[in-house]
């Protein structure tokens, strides 16, 4: 081994003068001659590494915005009737902030239900659309993809920084929609209730002129990866040569170029219908509120998969990581993205399995199971990889053996909504919404905060604490077990969904749930202090901390310079090669800078 | 049709060579010569043409032959030729044909999710009567009213747009008749149909009606032009351009030979009131399916 | 081991669906099963090499020995395997789901309206759901004195079915998108204003011609109600402001007390002066939005309303009559009471005009100015 | 078929004229992380694919609406569509086809360096785009509008066979206005085009821009080659 990585001089990061790419050789990070000059750069930035930071911060603060309207769905449902308001006696609950939203004379029962489902609502929009749609693709991918690939930056950089803005104008529209008094149609605008109600309200227009401009923020970011993908792999990089974070990603952008914009002309159909009454879905004047549904879930059945395809795409690289060994059964994972991808579009009536014809409910029903399959054979392959490897249990290995405790029970539950006779049972009622969380928060959530642990040091250049790290981790794990596993159980029982008050039996586990979801949000401030630290004081990270080998590990600094890596990077080694390229017994900060390839002959796997 | 197979055969001959030399050395800058690009749009033209003249044939052959031409075929030769002039589009117009091969599989893949889209949408909404007759149709035809139109005026529920519509215009007729205000071309129509509801059902014609009526021999025809009226703006405001397929192959509507456009149709189903749900009736014969 | 997991998971059912052959409860729980085989077939050895093959602190030893990393033949198995698995479910899960759709011949057609928060069955013989219950037992005395449930006052509709004789809905709405759910009859289907949807079940046993509520535990037999083994009633699709308010109960009747039940409701009024048929459509149609104690709700209460000038929306005041009150029922965006949502349905087509001047004199009566008129007995059919 | 080898046309990453003479065109440099003129061209021309797939996918909606509508209200569908005049429809089609030609040679004369016809091409296309939309709105919107064939609330026409009538019209109106829009969006583009040809940015070795908004143009053309016979040839 010629010499260590920690130590190589040739990726020592900002000290080598490179003769080329003069005044590129500080760090992304540094900040320029002023304040205002800093924040300018940042705000006309085509660098895809601060546009991937700046998206993780705006995905943060809305993730708390929508877990605040979590908190206040559980509030409120700690007791049958006792809304925010005290329906029975109709007396307000004095300083909960909730009941201030209230009308002043006394509040009525179905005052307080509106309230109720005016933040449910909100919770369903902002979380669906606002943060995990654009969760790990837009943040984690923006900042990582160039670099896994080798590549300076995305393939359109201006095109890049339209789609932040495009986020923003979309995230305006809904803020300013929730704040003008909120919607309350449930987060799929089902039809005739989205067009009928609120008449004179502008909110709901509002809310659904913020998905669709959101829509094409995502298919932007889609598209670019796409290009970027195809284009700008360093050379010697097939293919298989990847990341399989990058296949996850290239996945979720498949998906996002071709579903999005149906859901684009959808939500303007429907801003017409609304504003014009012209017919389409509303049953009042001949349309077919069943066309809508198929219309909405066409898309929104392949964006479930834009949230839960990143998530894999983070856990194949922590796995590989943390168990130093290669990912068993690389190309049954690599294809299996591409399966889920593909098998997602032809699967989405399983959703109105109770408002079908007999025909296509049946054949959903059977497809629907073939998407269980690629999902199946990653989990398979991650456990694998386990065997005979180094298991290191950092932060983020133990979210990723959490993600698998998760999304196991996650996937699992969905068979019981594939089969016929139990979703119509089970349709719409609170096992659906632990479904749901389990795949959504317990899988993709969970993973986010993984990686954004994994990548923490590579993004800031800086350590976070271990210790808090963990304790995090065991709050957020317990606390989403608590709040969502009694719904399992209250779902079966026949709860339904969206109820603002309930019959007394399930009293208990809505108890249940709200403690698990006061102990979720103490996990996620520990993690948010933690980074704040870390930012503020934590200690300066080595290039390499985990003994990563893909491009961003190898050949970046921490954090990375403006153009990415010094000299043309050029795939030596597979990403996972981690017996061929270190000898046993290494520390990791000093794992030797792997051997170059022998010209022409490529290490097997 | 004779022209469709050869169009296809040409375009199949097309993509085979295109096959052989296009894919070899993708990306050098092709220069489609001039001849290509005017003997593709002399060809798209003669498509379209023909587009034309196929559906006026089909029109020709049902009336002299009093054939039953079934929906679909007209679907089949319309949908076909259109897809063969936007293949040659996208082969010549936007060089798929030169191209790398990458982008081809890209329109291809956005077909494919199209046709799964619409494919499983339409068998859902398309079988959705084959367990219960009822199930097929709508509550009320046109949709179940109960909501303010562009005028302000609140429709009454269960009464649908169309037949609001046809009420109101009936009144505006009544109230410029007596005004003595003349009718616009396609209230004159209504007029006639009005007239020709009240002969059927056997009621006095008011006298006003048919004084307007006297002098006005085009409204009639356009009224019984195989049942159409065709007031569109394109000068000749009376030329029957085209009239309906004898036969539209759902039977269940009833539209078959073109007449009068039968009184009970013109007025639309009556609602099923309350009691009479079809619940009464098709639900209790079903056979006991083992 | 089944049975007892079975009690904790899923509460008894009363349906066919739930307990006859290719049932839903028996699918639930080969599923559970299968779940929790996979969940230990993967966390076991999750766990097991987490612990096993943990890196030891501070050394950044490789693993000892080079592993296959890939086997066709195991990833061969798990994906057939799993499968064969959802075949099995699948075909099990289309025989139930058949078994709700298609109506057996002999089967009692019931004509359900739902509509912005309530549920209206429609007998073969004209009737309508006659009797309301509250909700739940722990009713707590009002503030005059009356028994208030805790969800405020309301009423739920009964809905009579029979015992073991296939059930057939046939449904429609006649505002926005509702669901029908009966979670102990296993099944759910959603209701359209521009279609009708359907669903089928055979009730199985109405606990004797008493009927044991233990199951339900939640209503208690009143005097002169006629007995049934209840169940609950939800709307499972999201319809507005009282979406969890919009409830019913469904009494799995004896044959005998089935037709006992739909001959006394088919002639409600037999017997009764304007008011009570006055109260009696109101406990059927108007609970839901408007109270009778003077309690605030969706629609302005009906105590003592009856002869005063009332604010509208648009501004002035009307003063609460006969034609008022005609015209709110008949067209009630029309003059809308102010400061209350324009939420009300039309009830044009749903109330007979004896039923309207029933609504009436109930009105007059409770803000005590009863007249003379309002004690005439009720025309019946 | 002339397909002349790039590079006797000009050396693909051929440097810069270093006398910092000649037109933007001639000093064209690719962006930084692209290795050569031709990457360039090609990442631009996937990216412009996967753009037009979102057009067709947008356009899909519109088809599976139409394609349900006319399954489940036949009648409502052929009295309407025999309501509409074909030979407007025809007339448009022509002039949409003329419009894709001259988008297709202002590609080629951009190519070949031709300036002076490259821009009467991108003219044409922009002048035969306005003729659809005037045809489109003086003959056959305002006529309908004033006899009430509009969908929804707005529907006033008292003739109709089937009660699902508005059905038709709405699918008329959205189909036809949110095309007409991407008409308008290409005409937009083509000025902005032809700006750019009147200050020689286009040439043999950068013409992104012209193929770019032809490949547009097409699908234009496409979706309007689909929806002549799906509204006006109906029987």
């Amino acid at each position: 081994m010629s010499s260590l990585p920690g130590t190589n001089p040739e990726q020592a990061s900002g000290a080598d003068a490179g003769a080329h790419d003069q005044g590129h050789d500080e760090p992304y990070l540094a900040p320029k001659a002023t304040w205002l000059a800093t924040v300018v750069d940042w705000a006309t930035t085509i660098d895809h590494k601060k546009i991937g930071v700046m998206y993780l911060f705006a995905i943060l603060f809305m993730f708390f915005l929508g877990g605040v309207a979590a908190l206040g769905v559980r509030v409120e449902l700690w007791e049958p009737t006792r809304t925010v308001v005290d329906a029975a006696g109709n007396t307000r609950l004095e300083g909960l902030a909730l009941s201030a939203m209230l009308p002043d004379d006394k509040p009525s029962l179905s005052d307080a239900n509106d309230l109720y489902n005016r933040i449910f609502t909100l919770h369903g929009l902002i979380m669906v659309f606002l943060v995990i749609v654009p969760s790990i693709p837009a943040s984690l991918g923006n900042f990582l993809l160039p670099l896994m690939v080798g590549a300076k930056d995305v393939a359109f950089p201006k095109l890049n920084l339209a789609s932040w803005y495009i986020y923003l104008f979309g995230s305006m529209f809904a803020l300013a929609a929730a704040i003008g008094g909120g919607v309350e149609t449930g987060w799929t605008f089902y039809t005739p209730y989205s067009t009928s109600t609120d008449e004179g309200h502008w909110t709901v227009v509002a809310m659904i002129a913020g998905a669709f401009i959101l829509g094409f923020s995502s298919i932007l970011t889609g598209l670019n990866f796409i290009v970027t993908v195809h284009k700008l792999r360093a050379p010697g990089m097939g293919w298989f040569d990847m990341p399989l974070f990058v296949w996850g990603i290239y996945g979720t952008s498949l998906i996002q170029v071709l579903a999005t914009p149906v859901i684009g002309i959808t939500l303007l159909l429907l801003i017409f219908e609304r504003l014009f009454h012209i017919g389409i879905f509303d049953p009042r004047l001949g349309g077919d509120p069943v066309l809508f549904q198929h219309f909405f879930w066409f898309y929104s059945h392949p964006v479930v998969y834009v949230m839960i395809l990143p998530g894999m795409a983070v856990m194949s690289e922590l796995i590989a990581v943390f168990t130093r060994k290669k990912i068993f059964g690389y190309r049954a994972v690599a294809f299996s993205s591409l399966a889920i991808a593909g098998i997602s579009f032809i699967v989405w009536g399983h959703h109105m399995f109770t408002s079908q014809g007999e025909l296509s409910a049946t054949i959903f029903s059977a497809l629907t199971f073939l998407v269980a399959l690629p999902s199946a054979i990653k989990v398979f392959n991650w456990i694998m990889t386990l065997y005979k490897g180094s298991i290191d249990l950092k932060t983020p290995m133990l979210y990723a053996l959490g993600f698998l405790f998760l999304f196991s029970i996650g996937g699992l539950t969905g068979i019981y909504l594939g089969a016929l006779s139990v979703d119509l049972h089970l349709h719409d009622t609170y096992f659906v919404v632990a479904h749901f969380h389990y795949v959504m928060m317990g899988s993709t959530i969970v993973a986010f905060v993984g990686a954004i642990h994994m990548w923490w040091p590579k993004m800031f250049g800086k350590m976070y604490n271990e210790l808090w790290g963990k304790v995090g981790f065991w709050l957020v794990f317990l606390g989403f077990n608590l709040t969502f596993f009694p719904q399992f159980i209250m779902g079966s029982h026949g709860m339904p969904r969206r109820y603002a008050s309930y019959v007394d039996e399930f009293q208990i586990y809505h108890q249940l749930s709200t403690i698990g979801s006061f102990v979720l949000l103490a996990g996620f401030l520990v993690h948010l202090f933690n980074f704040i630290h870390s930012l503020v004081a934590g200690p300066k990270a080595p290039p390499n901390p985990w003994g990563g080998l893909s491009m961003e590990w190898t050949d970046a600094g921490s954090p990375p310079i403006t153009h990415n890596f010094h000299h043309e990077p050029v795939a030596k080694h597979g990403p996972y090669d981690f017996d061929d390229v270190y000898p046993p017994q290494t520390k990791p900060g000093e794992f030797p800078m792997p051997e170059p390839a022998k010209p022409g002959e490529h290490p097997k796997w | 049709m004779a022209h469709a197979a050869h169009a296809d055969g040409s375009q199949a001959h097309g993509s085979g060579h295109a096959a052989g030399h296009g894919a070899g050395h993708a990306h050098e800058h092709v220069i489609i010569p001039m001849r290509t690009l005017v003997t593709v749009l002399v060809l798209l033209m003669t498509f379209t043409g023909l587009t034309v003249l196929a559906a006026n044939l089909e029109i020709i052959f049902a009336t002299i032959f009093e054939l039953k031409i079934p929906q679909y075929i007209n679907v089949l030769v319309a949908l076909s030729i259109a897809a063969v002039k936007s293949i040659i589009v996208a082969a010549y117009f936007m060089q798929l044909r030169y191209d790398n091969p990458l982008n081809t599989m890209i329109a291809t893949f956005t077909i494919l999710v199209l046709t799964f889209f619409l494919g499983f949408t339409m068998i859902d909404l398309g079988s959705r009567g084959t367990l219960y007759e009822y199930k097929a149709e709508q509550v009320i035809p046109g949709g179940i009213g109960g909501v303010a139109i562009a005028g302000g005026v609140q429709v009454p529920s269960n009464v649908s747009i169309a037949q609001f519509a046809r009420e109101q215009a009936d009144k505006k007729i009544e109230q410029m008749i007596s005004e003595g205000t003349p009718l616009p071309k396609f209230l004159g129509v209504r007029l006639v149909h009005i007239v020709d509801e009240l002969l059927a059902a056997k009621k006095p014609v008011p006298v006003a009606y048919a004084a307007y009526l006297a002098g006005k021999p085009e409204l009639f025809k356009a009224a019984h032009a195989h049942g159409k009226d065709h007031t569109d703006a394109h000068g000749d405001d009376y030329g029957s351009a085209h009239s309906s397929s004898p036969d539209v192959s759902r039977v269940k509507t009833g539209i078959t030979l073109p007449e009068l456009v039968p009184a009970g149709a013109a007025s639309g189903q009556d609602a099923p009131g309350r009691d009479a749900g079809p619940g009464t009736g098709p639900g209790g014969d079903d056979p006991d399916p083992k | 081991m089944n049975e007892w997991l079975k009690g904790i998971l899923l509460k008894p059912g009363n349906s066919d669906l739930a307990l006859g052959d290719w049932n839903v409860d028996g699918l639930f729980m080969f599923i559970t099963w299968l779940c929790i085989g996979s969940f230990i077939f993967v966390m076991v050895p999750m766990f097991w090499w987490a612990f096993r093959y943990r890196r030891a602190r501070g050394a950044g030893h490789m693993a000892a020995v080079r592993t296959p990393n890939h086997n066709t033949v195991l990833e061969v198995t798990w994906v057939v395997v799993p499968l064969l698995f959802m075949v099995v479910v699948f075909f099990w899960g289309f025989k139930g789901y058949m078994r709700g759709q298609i109506a057996k011949g002999n089967a009692e057609v019931i004509n359900l309206e739902a509509y912005k928060w309530a549920w209206e069955p429609l007998y073969r013989n004209g009737a309508s759901s006659g009797q309301q219950v509250y909700m739940d037992d722990r009713r707590t005395p009002g503030e005059n004195g009356a028994l208030v449930g805790k969800r405020g006052n309301n009423l739920f509709p009964v809905i009579a079915v029979p015992e073991k004789t296939p059930v057939k809905f046939i449904m429609k709405s006649r505002d926005v998108m509702h669901s029908f759910y009966i979670p102990d009859m296993r099944i759910k289907m959603d209701i359209f204003p521009n279609r009708y949807t359907s669903l089928t079940f055979v009730p199985q046993d109405a606990g004797g011609d008493l009927g044991n509520n233990d199951q339900a535990g939640a209503v208690t037999v009143t005097p002169g109600e006629i007995p049934g083994r209840d169940h609950y009633v939800f709307c499972a699709e999201y319809c507005g402001i009282s979406h969890s308010e919009m409830a019913a109960v469904m009494r799995v009747m004896t044959p005998s007390n089935f037709d006992k039940a739909l001959e006394t409701w088919g002639d409600l009024y037999k017997g009764k002066n304007f008011a009570e048929v006055g109260a009696i459509v109101h406990a059927r149609k108007c609970a839901t939005c408007h109270s009778v104690d003077g309690s605030k709700n969706t629609g302005p209460t009906w105590k003592d309303a009856w002869g005063k000038m009332t604010p509208m929306a648009v501004g002035g005041s009307v003063m609460y009559d006969e034609n008022y009150t005609r015209e709110a029922i008949l067209n009630p965006a029309a003059r809308l009471h102010q400061g209350y949502p324009n939420q009300m349905p039309s009830f044009a087509g749903q109330l007979s005009d004896n039923e309207i001047l029933g609504v009436i004199a109930y009105i007059r009566q409770l803000s005590g100015k009863t007249t003379d008129a309002d004690k005439v007995p009720f025309p019946s059919k | 078929m002339t397909t002349l080898p790039h590079d006797q046309l000009e050396p693909a990453n051929s440097a810069a004229p270093t006398d910092g003479g000649g037109t933007y065109h001639d000093r064209y440099q690719p962006a930084h992380h692209f290795k050569s003129r031709e990457h360039e061209f090609d990442a631009v021309k996937m990216g412009v694919w996967l753009l037009l797939s979102t057009e067709i996918l947008l356009f899909a909606g519109l088809f599976v609406f139409y394609a349900i509508m006319r399954m489940k209200h036949p009648e409502a569908f052929v009295h309407g569509s025999s309501l509409l005049d074909w030979r407007w429809g025809l007339i448009n089609t022509v002039v949409l086809l003329l419009s894709s030609f001259t988008a297709a040679a202002s590609v080629r004369d951009a190519q070949l360096g031709r300036q002076g016809w490259l821009k009467v091409n991108l003219f044409l296309t922009f002048l035969f785009g306005g003729a659809f939309l005037a045809i489109k709105f003086i003959f056959e919107y305002l006529p309908k509008i004033s006899e009430g064939k509009l969908p929804g609330i707005w529907y006033s026409y008292p003739n109709w066979v089937d009660a699902n009538e508005p059905l038709w019209w709405g699918l008329y109106w959205g189909a036809t206005t949110v095309h007409a829009s991407h008409v308008i969006i290409g005409m937009g583009l083509y000025l902005w085009l032809l700006r750019r040809a009147y200050k020689r940015h286009f040439g043999p070795r950068h013409y992104n821009g012209v193929e770019g908004v032809a490949l547009y143009w097409h699908i234009v053309d496409i979706v309007w080659i689909f929806l002549f016979p799906m509204l006006y040839l109906i029987h």
